[in-house]
């Protein structure tokens, strides 16, 4: 008997997807991923619309990292227009970045990872079971909506966030409020990423594919892809070379670099880049399981992070100041920057401040590629196992990706 | 007490009115001892329909035919279904060109020789296929407003959709009015309010993202936009971000 | 402050009249001790009042639809259309609710002494109208003819059918029906035909110069039915009508209510016609 | 008369401070002059003409809970101790619109959200120089500009004039700053309000008027002209249930006549159906009243809604063919 069963939909990620796997003779042989999420052609969308409008509307292709897409777009349009922001303005930025970090990575391991782990359906299991995490896991994600708050105006699509400044710059009041949250949360974090690491395996040993990350900036952003085989791309000629292609089966374009090789981008890829010596050896480990751990481990830097950045804009005096004024120019701008699930690109063309070409990559759509061959890699791994426990199993490898279909279709 | 029983979906969509709901934090713990989320698969698994819902709340617009599927099949299984956020309300972002042909769309993102997502239709709101029992509009929705919907659900009753607009609670907040004080292109007259007049508060001029109040006074608004320098249809276009039913 | 502050209430009985509409019967939990007087809100007169609370999902205005009893019950019946009055529907016995009033002026019975009176109820204006009725029938002999003119949808529309046939059987009254289809069972109702209620009005005789009419139905009907009372001789005084608005207080606040430079609330629901005469939305 | 020299306003207000929490209006860094709590060291600003919300604000807030809901225990008014608060720079026309609301929300059967506040409430009323868009000495208004103490404003200083008790004690504890002085004050404004008219009969709205459908026409439903207004207080009613499933809220929320759903019964049929047949409903509440405020005229002539309206519209002219000018 031979044939394909979906999973019926893949749960505990966001968008819609599924995994197939091929069955020949009760055994499972391979594993098709299918992104048949409804795309909104965001590309097209963008064309014709002014300057001012194409960060707006940009922020709408993802929730979760709606602020990660906004100031990706916002940079990308400023470059264009050579407007330069005030050095306040970058470093809320970066603030509200951090602050999507810690949101998304608390989502991701607390609701949708760690029920995984400890055998729940879910938040409502673990509202049962764990309690304790779960609560530990939404006073994280609350500090990190508060961030996204505060600095954007709102956690989800952040409309504070403005062409050339912001809109109403933060009170130094409030910003002490954070910072002391960010404080009294920091000491927890170390029992997180020890309760984390100590979690039992929970699937076979996948290895990691080639890492790749936004570098050259602060921490999240930068103007260049590093490879961890010491390839570097400028932005200007990373779209090029990200190599983005339609494949049947899908609806999210798939990035074979070079036309051939395979990269993986996310919490992962960027320890292993940009900070190896700095975290246990397992979270960079070599294993695609670690990405759990990698994921806390970066909710740690973020929280150190925006605790950094909110004593910057303190010292140096927050204040009140229009956003830079902008005039309808001609050009091209392209951003680099590094989303809670891996880099993302947004690159925009301007003919007297009318976009004429939008070219939008997302992190999602470039795992594509590695989430198919892990999960070739699993179904060898799990030879002889039954259907239902490699049903599970594969469920499991996505998320280890954190996939956002919604951002990966766009 | 009897717990509510719900499935939450999204459609085309940025999965932000889900997301605003997983935004509850403080809220969630107690939540869940009033709601059953039966079938939430961003959030919970297995993601099996099954059985019925006292509510399905469903995020989104249509543009795919398994979506129409899923729809028919949510509408068909549960006493309420209640359309939430901009896109289920009006179309949203998605719909920014459906006075555009879809194929020519579909290939200036994906090229002429592909057939990557062959079957998408133009983005229509829930209620051009199915009965929609209510309504909560927001790109996303307020907090308050998903609360309060659950809550109401629990005891059987539908939110009221706010009929006044934006402008109602940009003044009773005692903000600056960006469009006679600042010449802002500001679309809070001719939008819904219930967001609590977030961007105008903050300085950032009304995008229209909560849909059209009812009656608007659309050449009115124009006449006065175009005072402040604005052209109709820069007016326009602004307006047709988020509902593309706005015709002047 | 006790007129903003709903008393509770539990729900005694509960009896569906038609698929969308149920009479309820409630009581005060402040129990009156013997002797003492009614609780305020379960005294009143017909064609006040209340406003009745669901916890946690708001408060509408309902008629009192029976007359005071001296166990303080209230009959109020409800039809389910909306955002409160549909929650109703799964209400039972015990439930909780909570109530305040009573408010409004009400009928002007004492004006209607030793006169014939013409009751006109369309649809769920029988409610406060069976109030009204009930509270003439307890002292017969204080009026002159009495006669009731209702109509419904359909038959199975017709409220509190069974207790005004036996009314007209045992009472001295006379009671004309009608519904706008004629339905399968309308053979079965004595004196019903299928008519719009304003065609009711040619059958009855009235002497206008004795008679005042005490009206409540849909909006719409009121034109027509005032149009033909003046037509039979009715001065607007003796036009009676219960108005229906839009009341969020119930204590002239709120504005909602307002008619001319009358609020519903406090100056009605019941105004005679030469009140709303010439007032711009009075009457649709 | 007692008259205080400018210069000491300063300390006036650090006096008035220690009687209770002092606000007064303040021009905003965003441009808006708002009453607000007066921070020490800083000045009122005096001269401004309007601020963009009434003192209405603080009696009838915006959207306020006025009743809770406990399974056990019912509804219940959640009635807090409201601190002793002075406002600070109330022109006439803004007493006037305090007393407005006095006749509809005090009376036989206070509400009592109202009431508390209220009653924590010192009026400190200032003159001022009306500018294009008021219509103070336009329209008489039997309403009375009640205060507990009124400044009187002249070139170098201030004439108080005491109003009630309250005004009489608190001019006790200000006398430091206050001297004797002989002063010819021109007209008090306040006298533009306490006359009364006659209410010319329904008819007189004519609904013919083509004044009517400009109106209408132009209006585009923003509700800044409600909002602003002094003696604006229709409000709506909403109740939520709490998250334990049993507990609840009611609140009231500002409304607009000039709203379709505010006439709106059940199955969506509206009593004033079209914008035109608001704007009369508007234009009778607020020139003729109803309820507690039956034939009261409730302009006050404060201006805000001119001023604030994005469509620029003016009742002026038109009240004055209805009204009959009574200047
Ligand atoms: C004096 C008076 C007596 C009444 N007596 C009865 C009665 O005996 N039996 C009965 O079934 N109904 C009666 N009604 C009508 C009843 O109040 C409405 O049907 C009810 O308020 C609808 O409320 P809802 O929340 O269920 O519907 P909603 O969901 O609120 O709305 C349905 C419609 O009703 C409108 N509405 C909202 N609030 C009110 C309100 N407070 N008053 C009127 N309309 C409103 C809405 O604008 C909407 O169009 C009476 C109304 C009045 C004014
Ligand atoms: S700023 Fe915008 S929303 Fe606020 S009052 Fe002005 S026009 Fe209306
Ligand atoms: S109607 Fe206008 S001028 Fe008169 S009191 Fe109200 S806001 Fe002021
Ligand atoms: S302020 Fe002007 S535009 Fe706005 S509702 Fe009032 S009259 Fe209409």
């Amino acid at each position: 008997m031979s044939g394909s069963r979906k999973i019926d939909i893949l749960t505990r990620v966001e968008g819609h997807g599924t995994v197939e796997l091929l069955r020949e003779g009760g055994k499972v042989t391979g594993a098709r991923l299918n992104l048949f999420e409804s795309p909104r052609f965001f590309e097209a969308l963008l064309v014709g619309r002014r300057y001012d409008e194409v960060a707006e509307i940009a922020c709408r292709i993802c929730s979760i990292c709606s602020t990660a897409h906004k100031v990706a777009a916002l940079q990308a349009v400023e470059q264009a227009l050579k407007l330069q922001v005030s050095r306040q303005t970058g470093l809320l930025r970066e603030l509200a970045v951090q602050g999507g970090q810690i949101e998304s990575h608390a989502l991701q391991i607390f609701c949708l990872s760690l029920p995984d782990y400890l055998g729940t359906s879910g938040f409502s299991g673990l509202a049962a079971a764990f309690p304790k995490e779960l609560n530990q896991g939404l006073r994280l994600k609350a500090l990190g909506n508060m961030i996204q708050e505060t600095v954007g105006g709102r956690a989800i699509h952040p409309f504070n966030l403005m062409l050339g400044g912001v809109g109403k710059v933060p009170q130094a009041e409030r910003l002490r409020l954070i910072h002391g949250q960010l404080e009294a949360l920091h000491d927890e974090l170390a029992g997180v990423v020890g309760f984390v690491s100590g979690l039992p395996e929970s699937l076979p040993p996948v290895s990691a594919l080639p890492f790749l990350a936004a570098s050259g900036g602060p921490p999240l952003f930068g103007d260049r892809l590093t490879a961890s085989g010491g390839e570097t791309v400028m932005a200007t000629s990373a779209a090029a070379w990200l190599h983005e292609r339609v494949e049947p089966g899908s609806n999210a374009k798939v990035s074979r670099f070079d036309g051939k090789k395979t990269f993986m981008v996310g919490p992962l890829a960027r320890l292993k880049l940009s900070m190896p010596d700095q975290t246990s050896e397992r979270a960079t480990g070599a294993l695609l399981s670690s990405s759990l751990l990698a994921r806390a481990v970066e909710l740690q830097q973020a929280l150190d992070r925006a605790g950094i950045l909110i004593s910057c804009l303190l010292d140096e005096g927050v204040g009140q100041e229009p956003p830079v004024a902008a005039t309808p120019a001609s050009g091209v701008g392209t951003a680099l920057m590094e989303a809670p699930r891996g880099t993302l690109l947004h690159s925009y063309v301007f003919d007297k401040g009318i976009c004429t070409a939008a070219d939008i990559i997302t992190p999602t759509a470039i795992n594509q590629a590695a989430m198919e061959i892990s999960l070739q890699k699993l179904i060898l791994l799990m030879n002889s196992a039954g259907y239902e426990e490699v049903r599970s199993s594969c469920e499991r490898l996505i998320r280890c990706f954190d996939p956002c279909i919604s951002c990966a279709v766009h | 007490m009897k717990r509510l029983r719900v499935a939450i979906t999204g459609l085309t969509s940025c999965s932000g009115c889900q997301l605003a709901l997983l935004n509850c934090e403080a809220e969630l713990p107690q939540l869940l001892e009033l709601v059953d989320f039966r079938f939430f698969p961003m959030a919970c698994s297995p993601a099996t329909l099954e059985s019925d819902y006292d509510a399905a709340l469903v995020e989104g617009c249509l543009s795919m035919p398994h979506e129409q599927e899923l729809l028919l099949s949510l509408r068909k299984r549960s006493r309420y279904l209640v359309a939430v956020g901009t896109c289920a309300a009006w179309g949203g972002v998605a719909a920014l060109k459906n006075d555009q042909d879809r194929e020519q769309l579909r290939q200036q993102v994906y090229g002429t020789d592909s057939t990557a997502a062959l079957e998408t239709f133009s983005p229509l709101p829930l209620n051009a296929v199915v009965q929609v029992d209510a309504t909560v509009t927001g790109c996303p929705p307020e907090k308050e407003e998903l609360i309060g919907l659950l809550t109401g659900l629990l005891k059987g009753s539908l939110p009221t959709l706010i009929s006044y607009p934006v402008c109602t609670e940009c003044r009773m907040k005692e903000t600056l009015c960006l469009l006679t004080e600042r010449s802002a292109l500001c679309l809070g007259p001719l939008t819904l309010g219930g967001c609590g007049a977030l961007c105008p508060a903050l300085g950032v001029p009304c995008e229209g993202c909560r849909g059209p109040v009812p009656e608007a006074n659309l050449a009115e608004a124009m006449e006065i936009y175009l005072q402040k320098g604005y052209a109709q249809e820069a007016a326009c276009e602004r307006l047709r971000r988020f509902c593309p039913g706005w015709r002047a | 402050m006790k007129a903003g502050l709903p008393t509770s209430a539990t729900i005694t009985s509960v009896r569906k009249l038609t698929s969308d509409t149920t009479l309820f019967a409630l009581r005060c939990d402040d129990p009156a001790a013997a002797g003492a007087p009614l609780p305020a809100v379960a005294s009143f007169l017909p064609g006040q009042f209340l406003e009745l609370s669901l916890p946690g999902i708001g408060e509408v205005p309902i008629s009192y639809c029976g007359i005071p009893s001296s166990d303080g019950t209230i009959e109020l019946c409800i039809r389910h259309v909306g955002h409160v009055t549909i929650p109703l529907q799964n209400a039972k016995p015990g439930d909780a609710v909570g109530l305040r009033g009573p408010f409004g002026l009400g009928f002007p019975l004492k004006s209607y002494e030793n006169q014939d009176l013409l009751l006109i109820a369309g649809g769920l204006g029988m409610a406060p109208l069976r109030s009204l009725l009930l509270a003439l029938l307890v002292e017969r002999g204080q009026w002159g003819e009495l006669t009731l003119l209702y109509g419904a949808r359909e038959p199975g529309a017709l409220l509190f059918l069974d207790e005004l046939l036996y009314m007209s059987q045992s009472s001295d009254i006379r009671i004309y029906l009608a519904v706008d289809r004629r339905g399968s069972c309308l053979e079965g109702i004595p004196h019903c035909r299928a008519a719009l209620l304003p065609a009711l009005l040619d059958q009855v005789m009235l002497q206008p110069e004795r008679t005042h009419a005490a009206l409540c139905g849909p909006p719409i009907v009121y034109t027509p039915l005032v149009e033909r009372l003046n037509q039979l001789g009715l001065a607007d005084e003796r036009i009676h009508l219960s108005l229906e608005r839009r009341m969020k207080c119930g204590q002239g606040r709120c504005g909602h209510c307002a008619v001319g430079t009358y609020l519903c609330c406090t100056d009605g629901p019941v105004f005679n016609y030469a009140m709303l005469k010439g007032i711009e939305g009075a009457l649709v | 008369m007692r008259y205080m020299e400018i210069s000491k306003l300063q300390r006036l207000l650090d006096l008035l401070r220690q009687q209770g929490e002092l606000h007064s209006p303040v021009l905003g860094d965003d441009g808006v002059t708002r009453f607000e709590l007066l921070p020490p060291g800083k000045l009122p600003d005096l001269a401004a003409i309007r601020t963009q919300l009434p003192p209405k604000k603080y009696l009838l807030h915006p959207q306020e809970t006025i009743l809770t809901y406990q399974a056990d225990a019912g509804y219940r008014v959640p009635l807090a101790t409201v601190p002793a608060m002075i406002l600070f720079g109330l022109h006439p026309c803004d007493l006037a619109g305090i007393s407005y609301l006095d006749r509809i929300f005090l009376g036989d059967e206070p509400d009592q959200l109202y009431l508390s506040r209220r009653a924590a409430l010192t009026l400190i009323g200032v003159s001022c120089t009306p500018d294009e868009f008021c219509s103070c000495r336009l329209y008489p208004s039997p309403l009375e500009a009640w205060y507990d103490l009124f400044f009187q404003q002249s070139v170098d200083g201030i004439a108080v004039s005491i109003g009630s008790p309250r005004g009489a004690e608190l001019m006790k504890i200000l006398d430091d700053v206050m001297e004797e002085r002989e002063l010819l004050l021109p007209e008090d404004t306040r006298c533009f309000f306490g006359r009364k008219i006659p209410l010319p009969p329904e008819s007189e709205l004519d609904q013919g008027l083509p004044e009517w459908q400009v109106l209408a026409g132009h209006c585009i439903g923003c509700g800044a002209c409600s909002v602003c207004c002094p003696t604006c207080s229709c409000f709506d009613v909403l109740e939520f249930g709490g998250l334990d499933g049993s507990s609840a809220e009611r609140l009231r929320r500002w409304d607009n006549c000039l709203f379709r759903s505010h006439a709106e019964v059940a199955g969506g049929m509206s009593f004033q159906k079209d914008r035109a047949q608001r704007f009369r409903y508007r234009y009778r509440h607020k020139y003729r009243g109803f309820g507690q405020v039956k034939g009261v005229p409730g302009c006050t002539g404060c201006g805000r809604c001119r001023a604030f309206c994005p469509a620029g519209l003016d009742l002026r002219a038109l009240a004055g063919k209805l009204e009959g000018d009574a200047s």
